[in-house]
């Protein structure tokens, strides 16, 4: 392999651990993000199942020895464009766009989000908060540097405003800043793009967006993150607690084709959440299989039963609004019911992002069914792509839990490294 | 409020989980009173018995041991023994009729910024209620 | 000679000028006795920040160093390296932090300028008692020690193999493929599994680079990273040694014993099979029943032993649909049914595996108590009734449990055993494929139930931690501010050493004391906080570094 | 419970002492570890007698406890175990202090043959001292009104041996001998042997010492002894409560400490090679001292008393079995030892932990459960 530099595309769990391994190694990483800070999906979590640790206590120390490594180039906002030639000497053309903030220079003070008259609705917090036109994500967000939303910046759309510049004593605000498109030479290619989930809006008969207190699983996180929007309140849209909650599983399944195999745990430990700031809530969950293989996954089922919680089966499942709350309507076989409740969580489907189909031809790799990465051998190549020496892990290539993303971005650099070179 | 009395807490803060949700408070900007000296171990289980003693002895009005919550340990096990040591410890004090309402064992992880002011300010407040450690005053200690 | 000490205050712009007096904090600290500089700087981790500082501490020929600043989380390496070009030893230094945790969170700036100085004297009280650490460097051996030949064992061999690394790959049997050559077809596509395996099977023997011991096992291993020594007993009987920087444990998993479960009929009533016994049938080509007669009713249990071992296997439900499928190309008009408790089918591709199979006429019961008996299937269903289902034939779908040496490989390697007895792997989400013993990884089933792709992933994960931290020629770096325990005052009572994760000391006989593995130890302390005499003690984090910080909180 | 009986012949230390000559003859064990009077007549020492014929003025039941068994045995087996069997016949706390010492690789308890008998008490070391003809007297009497005396040995004897509940060698004493002595309730006229193991048999059979009696009634008298030696710990750490806990009666208490340190030589427990009070840790540079007493007013000298003390039960409190060598050991007469007992009872509750009780249950600080301990934790 005659160039050593390792393009990697997406700066999740996987992202974060080729790049680290992929370092040590000695290769140089061009780390490409498209967001404008670290960590991913992992990072919006405040647990992680089964052993419920705090997801910022595992990932922070990975994000910041990223930020130090000497040889991971890290590119946030950035997008690929191009991508041409073949192992060993791919030329990769890509899109970085403004932050119009000095990365060197700015500290990370915040002292220019207050000042900023711009005030939008956080993707991040799924919307549960906002946040001002120069933001960082979420308190803790790795590099600790904001970055200028142009749509909604006033300077952008026509007002000469410079509060965020006047504030910062660093000036480490330029609005001069340009994207710039970078070329860069590597010898393979990591995809760790991740996922993104069903919007439950598509399907109407569980009333998202519609009735007031359905939320989506990553909504639910949010509310429960100790530095989101509620610093960890479970509450609903009227301000008091739920007295009962139904969580939903396989949300889109159906309508997908294929289980998640994430959406089981991911609701079991929402039951944990629940319990520790409401205690006496009643709770039940709706799941028509359970999916809990592997030699840990059972024991947290058991263990989060004996909290109280009614799993209930279900063939087919539909949310109703009724004066006070809503309720769930439930069939199963021939028989059915409805239960009462003040609010419901949802576990969508995991589908591949939006633009995963634009980036496939941009690298010229191709899709699955679902849109999901086509691996080269389902059984004995997982990790590889029809076009040699481009890899793709995580859940770019299949819904999977953090365990087996990290194993497989840890194969991708086992295959690459083992090229030589 | 000068003279009120401002209590002298010593923290030890493990450096993984409790050192950065320390970090993370201070650039939330969350006030809290001034009166946690931190000294930053690599892990809770760094913590032992006796260094607690002597920082409680020398007139300490409290002492704080705060780590990852157990099984979030940076060191997988760390936290479950520091636990048992500061149970150790803290039952010899109770025992002896001094009050170990002035030790304070907590768990506070990375993210819990809020969590880290919370404890700060109520474990302040405590040693406030109870006063001066009266071993500041006593010569033959 | 004395030590000279520089102690730097910075502004960091507003945010600590802002809310601590910085002439004051100047004034007192410039009045200590043993300080000999203090400088401020409105910046100091910007570029010409460093250089002034750099500039500064040569300037004045200063030895020892205290920051006053932002988070040592933050830039404590970034002012270490200036230290070093400074031409001083970066443990020379102390960052304290007055930003974070002082200028940020307290409100009142009187009291707010208290705690910095408090803080910037603490450092002070504890810099005299820093010492001059170095950077560590050890030889290591690159070579690759493979236990168990199985799917997982070869294609981790094959990665790591090359000109400058020698994998030694043991063998239990005397052929390679382990479970996946019992296995006719593979899903999802059905392609044989000879083809795939015998392929690889023969990489392993045609490749020089790997050696193979057949019906070989391990009988010791000493040392550690990058230094391991095994014994190996060969199919010979003799007795081999090997040096290896790594070890590889893929050995595997074996199927629950059904003897243990009476009521699923094996070994009681005829045509009552295991699935590998199926598996043998379907490579020996017909389904036949006991009496050479094709069955005409088949029922295949999932889930059998899940109760006992507390875990779903997570392949079952697969390789049942598989069965189904064998059936119905075999004999197109048998009756099959499947009992579960729970369709275990997750990704992508493998509902629709599921229902492909139901289409062809495959039925599906959920039932959690199934009892086999002569030529009848009893269960019972959701709601409780008792349903019976008469088949000539019963294929049962048993747990996988650990292989039968894995508690006396977990003895030897000195790595644990976790839930359902598997081994023990370091982190469940970061560290998947190593474990707490540094240099022991482990792949497939022996580190918990899993499919075949995840275990070759495992494998090729195994092979990417060992391609990136054992590298031919180049030397290990590993922690250098460990800890190290005193000859003098040790007695050798071991609690140090029962209390070590990551079994970093070991116990020197002759001296009868307890001795620190520099190579392993990741200086948590954990020992230094068990031991009673103090004779335990961790670099840069002393117990007398950390008394001053206390002395000078409580002054 | 199974045990051999034996008839007295003259007195019970010489049933013993041929008992012991038997094993020595029948080669069950090589040499034996006995408290032996010592020439100038007034104290006992421990003794590795080899000889037969010098066992003839030992004594397995001296009426005070000048050293610890268990820290003859730690310097008997400390640098690894003996290739030779050893008997030693030691009271049920030392042999409990043994086993605890094993667990932490100070006793190596291979080819140890331990006999524990039960046990009275011991008189303090000044009473004896001074007059040890009138002492033993005393003891005798205390031995010999082991026939029914509810009180048995609980008024001259040491603070620490009034409030012992484990002074029988056997489970009901939390005690893993190989072999017990019962001598309560026997009048005189027999003891008990009472194997507690398999090796306790073996060597009771080599001796063809058949071992089928029934010792209920003297296991029903010692469980009433140990239900009142209960009640009166009880009582006896109410007063502590009062009388010794707290800042200001703690500090008076150890006022009078004069720093000697010797509870701590006397310990079996503690056996570190340097206390961590005396070591480079705790020597701090002059202006420590100034400062410290220009915040308090005044420092006494020499410093750290009590965190000597404090932190002491912070190291041994979980091992204690509470034998009391520490509060002969005092010169200044402080009740070192119902402290510290008080102090280790509570804190081996909360681990539910017996010291010395069993080889194979690990010391408290050497492993620990995922899920305890939740009221330490705010």
């Amino acid at each position: 392999m005659d160039n050593r530099n390792i393009l990697v595309i997406g700066a999740g769990v996987a992202g974060i651990n080729a790049s680290l391994s992929l370092a040590d190694s000695g290769r140089k990483v061009y780390l490409v993000e498209q967001t404008s800070y670290t960590g991913g999906t992992v990072i919006k979590f405040e647990k992680v199942f089964s052993n419920l640790e705090c997801a910022t206590c595992m990932v922070a120390p990975k994000q910041q020895e990223l930020l130090t490594k000497e040889n991971i180039e890290l590119f946030t906002i950035t997008e690929v464009l191009k991508v041409e030639g073949s192992l060993g000497n791919f030329v990769v053309k890509v899109k970085k766009r403004a932050r119009y903030v000095d990365l060197k220079a700015c500290i990370g003070c915040s002292a220019c989000f207050e000042p900023c008259p711009v005030s939008v609705k956080n993707e991040f917090e799924e919307g549960l908060s906002e946040r001002k036109a120069i933001y960082i994500p979420c308190p803790g967000a790795l590099p600790n540097v904001p970055a200028i939303d142009t749509e909604n910046c006033v300077r952008f759309n026509g007002k000469d405003c410079k509060l965020c510049e006047e504030a910062c004593m660093f000036e480490a605000i330029d609005f001069e800043q340009k994207d710039e498109e970078i070329e860069l030479k590597v010898g393979a290619i990591v995809v760790a793009t991740g996922f993104s989930s069903l919007d439950p809006k598509e399907i109407p008969k569980y009333g998202y967006r519609k009735f007031s207190d359905v939320y989506s699983a990553l909504e639910f996180e949010r509310m429960f993150a100790s530095n989101g929007p509620t610093t960890g309140e479970i509450k609903l849209r009227n301000g008091e607690s739920p007295k009962s909650v139904a969580i939903v599983h396989c949300v889109g399944r159906e309508e997908k084709g294929y289980c998640s195999t994430i959406c089981c745990m991911n609701s079991l430990k929402f039951v944990h959440y629940l319990k520790e700031k409401l205690p006496d809530v009643k709770i039940s969950e709706f799941c028509s299989d359970l999916c809990i293989p592997g030699k840990s996954y059972e024991k947290f089922y058991e263990q989060t039963k004996t909290m109280g919680v009614d799993i209930i089966r279900f063939d087919d499942i539909a949310v109703k609004e009724e004066e006070k709350g809503m309720s769930v309507k439930y069939k199963i076989d021939d028989k059915g019911g409805s239960l009462p409740v003040d609010m419901v969580i949802l576990s969508p489907a995991l589908e591949p992002r939006k633009d995963a189909s634009k980036l496939a031809k941009i690298l010229g790799i191709s899709q699955d069914e679902h849109g999901f990465f086509a691996e080269k051998h389902s059984e004995i190549a997982s990790v590889e792509t029809s076009r040699e020496g481009i890899f793709i892990v995580g859940c770019a290539q299949d819904p999977k839990d953090i365990q087996d993303s990290v194993a497989q971005s840890e194969a991708a650099v086992g295959k690459i490294l083992s090229l030589g070179g | 409020m000068k003279d009120e009395f401002a209590p002298k807490i010593v923290g030890f803060l493990c450096n993984w989980c409790t050192y950065a949700a320390a970090d993370l408070a201070g650039t939330s900007k969350l006030k809290m009173p001034p009166s946690l000296a931190v000294i930053r171990v690599m892990c809770s289980s760094r913590v032992d018995p006796v260094l607690v003693m002597r920082a409680f002895l020398r007139g300490a009005d409290g002492v704080l041991v705060a780590g990852c919550h157990p099984g979030d340990c940076h060191y997988e096990k760390g936290n479950y023994y520091a636990r048992r040591r500061f149970a150790l410890l803290k039952s010899v004090i109770e025992t002896l009729g001094l009050d170990s309402e002035r030790l304070q064992l907590s768990w506070i992880g990375a993210s819990e910024g809020y969590r880290f002011q919370q404890v700060v300010t109520e474990f302040t407040d405590k040693i406030k209620k109870l006063g001066q450690n009266p071993m500041q005053k006593k010569t033959s200690l | 000679m004395e030590e000279k000490i520089g102690v730097y205050v910075c502004e960091c712009g507003p945010n600590i000028a802002d809310n601590v007096d910085i002439d004051r904090v100047m004034k007192t600290i410039s009045s200590l006795p043993d300080v000999d500089v203090v400088e401020r700087h409105k910046l100091l981790c910007s570029e010409n920040g460093k250089k002034f500082l750099k500039e500064s501490i040569q300037k004045h020929g200063l030895t020892r160093i205290v920051v006053a600043a932002c988070s040592p989380k933050q830039h404590e390496v970034t002012f270490m390296k200036v230290c070093e070009e400074a031409g001083i030893n970066p443990y020379f230094f102390q960052l304290t932090n007055i930003r974070e945790q002082c200028a940020w969170i307290i409100t009142d700036k009187e009291l707010a300028t208290e705690r910095a100085i408090r803080y910037i004297r603490a450092a002070l009280r504890r810099i005299p008692f820093h010492k001059a650490l170095v950077k560590k460097e050890i030889e290591t051996n690159p070579d690759v020690l493979v236990i168990g030949g199985g799917i997982a064992g070869m294609e981790a061999s094959l990665l790591l193999a090359s000109g400058d690394r020698k994998i030694h790959l043991v063998e239990k049997t005397d052929v390679l493929g382990g479970k996946v050559k019992e296995l006719d077809k593979l899903l999802p596509r059905m392609e044989s599994s000879l083809d795939i395996i015998s392929q690889r099977i023969q990489e392993v023997k045609q490749s020089e680079d790997i050696k193979l011991y057949t019906n070989s096992e391990v009988e010791e291993v000493l040392g550690f990273l990058g230094n391991f020594v095994v014994k190996v007993k060969t199919g010979e009987n003799k007795e081999l040694e090997l040096r290896v920087g790594a070890i590889v444990v893929a050995t595997g998993f074996s199927m629950l014993n059904l003897k243990q479960l009476p009521r699923y009929g094996y070994g009681q009533y005829d045509n009552v099979y295991t699935a590998l016994e199926f598996e043998r049938m379907n490579i020996d080509g017909k389904i036949l029943r006991k009496d050479g007669k094709p069955p005409k009713s088949i029922g295949i249990i999932h889930c059998v032993g899940r109760e006992e071992r507390g875990y779903c296997s997570g392949v079952c439900c697969m390789y049942c649909l598989k069965f189904a499928n064998y059936i119905k190309s075999k004999l197109p008009d048998a009756n099959v049914t499947e009992f579960y408790q729970d369709l275990s089918i997750p990704g992508k591709a493998r509902q629709k595996f599921y229902e492909d199979t139901k289409a062809k006429g495959v039925n599906f019961i959920r039932s959690n108590e199934v009892e086999v008996m002569d030529k009848v299937i009893k269960y019972k269903t959701e709601e409780g009734e008792e349903k019976t289902s008469s088949v000539d034939m019963v294929i049962l779908a048993p747990a996988i449990e650990p292989s039968g040496d894995t508690a006396k490989l977990a003895e030897m390697l000195r790595i644990s055993q976790g839930d359902g007895g598997f081994f023990q792997e370091e982190h469940p989400k970061l560290a998947p494929v190593s474990t707490s013993m540094e240099g022991i990884f482990i792949a497939g089933c022996s580190q918990g139930p899993k499919n075949i792709p995840e275990s070759i992933v495992q494998a090729q994960a195994v092979a990417g931690r060992i391609l990136s931290s054992l590298i031919p020629g180049k030397k290990l770096e590993p922690e250098i501010k460990t800890s190290e325990i005193s000859e003098a005052l040790c007695i050798g009572c071991q609690t140090c050493l029962e209390v070590c994760t990551y079994g970093a000391i070991y116990f020197d006989e002759m001296k009868r004391v307890s001795v620190v593995n520099e190579v392993l130890c990741r200086g948590c302390g954990n020992c230094v906080g068990s031991c009673p005499s103090g004779a335990a003690s961790v670099k840069h984090s002393t117990t007398t570094q950390l008394h001053q910080e206390v002395v000078e909180a409580l002054r | 419970m199974k045990g051999a009986i034996l008839n007295v012949t003259e007195n019970i230390a010489k049933t013993i002492i041929n008992f012991l000559e038997k094993g020595l003859d029948k080669k069950c064990f090589d040499a034996v570890l006995i408290p032996i009077k010592v020439p100038a007549g007034d104290s006992f020492a421990w003794v590795l007698v080899q000889n037969k014929s010098l066992l003839k003025d030992a004594n397995p039941l001296p009426p005070v406890m000048p050293v610890q068994g268990a820290k003859a045995l730690s310097s008997i087996t400390k640098m690894g175990k003996t290739n030779r069997k050893i008997a030693a016949i030691m009271r049920p706390c030392e042999v409990r202090a043994a086993v605890e010492l094993s667990k932490l690789e100070q006793v190596n308890l291979e080819n140890i043959f331990l006999i524990s008998i039960d046990c009275p008490g011991v008189l303090p070391l000044k009473d004896y001292l001074g007059r040890p003809k009138e002492a033993m007297d005393k003891f005798n009497k205390i031995l010999h009104s082991a026939q029914n005396d509810i009180q048995w040995g609980n008024e001259s004897t040491r603070p620490a041996c009034q409030v012992c509940d484990k002074f029988i060698g056997t489970d009901i004493g939390f005690c893993q001998s190989n072999l017990h002595i019962g001598i309560l309730g026997t009048e005189d006229k027999i003891i008990f042997l009472i194997p507690n193991n398999e090796s306790g048999k073996s060597i009771l059979n080599e001796m063809d010492i058949e071992a089928e009696k029934s010792v209920d009634n003297w296991e029903k008298k010692a469980k009433e002894i140990i239900e009142v030696r209960k009640k009166k710990r009880k009582e006896v750490q109410e007063r502590l409560k009062s009388e010794v806990m707290g800042i200001d009666n703690l500090l008076d208490t150890f006022s009078k400490c004069i720093n000697c340190h010797n509870c701590r030589s006397a310990c079996p427990i503690c056996y570190c090679r340097q206390c961590y009070f005396e070591s480079e840790i705790m020597k701090l540079p002059s202006d420590d001292y100034l400062m410290r007493a220009d915040s308090k007013g005044a420092l006494r000298f020499l410093p750290d008393t009590l965190l000597f003390h404090l932190g002491r039960m912070t190291h041994m409190s979980l091992s204690c079995v509470g034998c009391g060598a520490c509060e002969d050991a005092c010169p200044m007469s402080i009740d070192v030892s119902q402290i510290f007992n008080f102090v280790a009872d509570n804190s081996q509750e909360l681990f539910n932990y017996v010291p010395g009780k069993s080889v194979e249950e690990s010391l408290p600080l050497k492993t620990y459960e995922e899920d305890e301990l939740h009221k330490v934790e705010i």
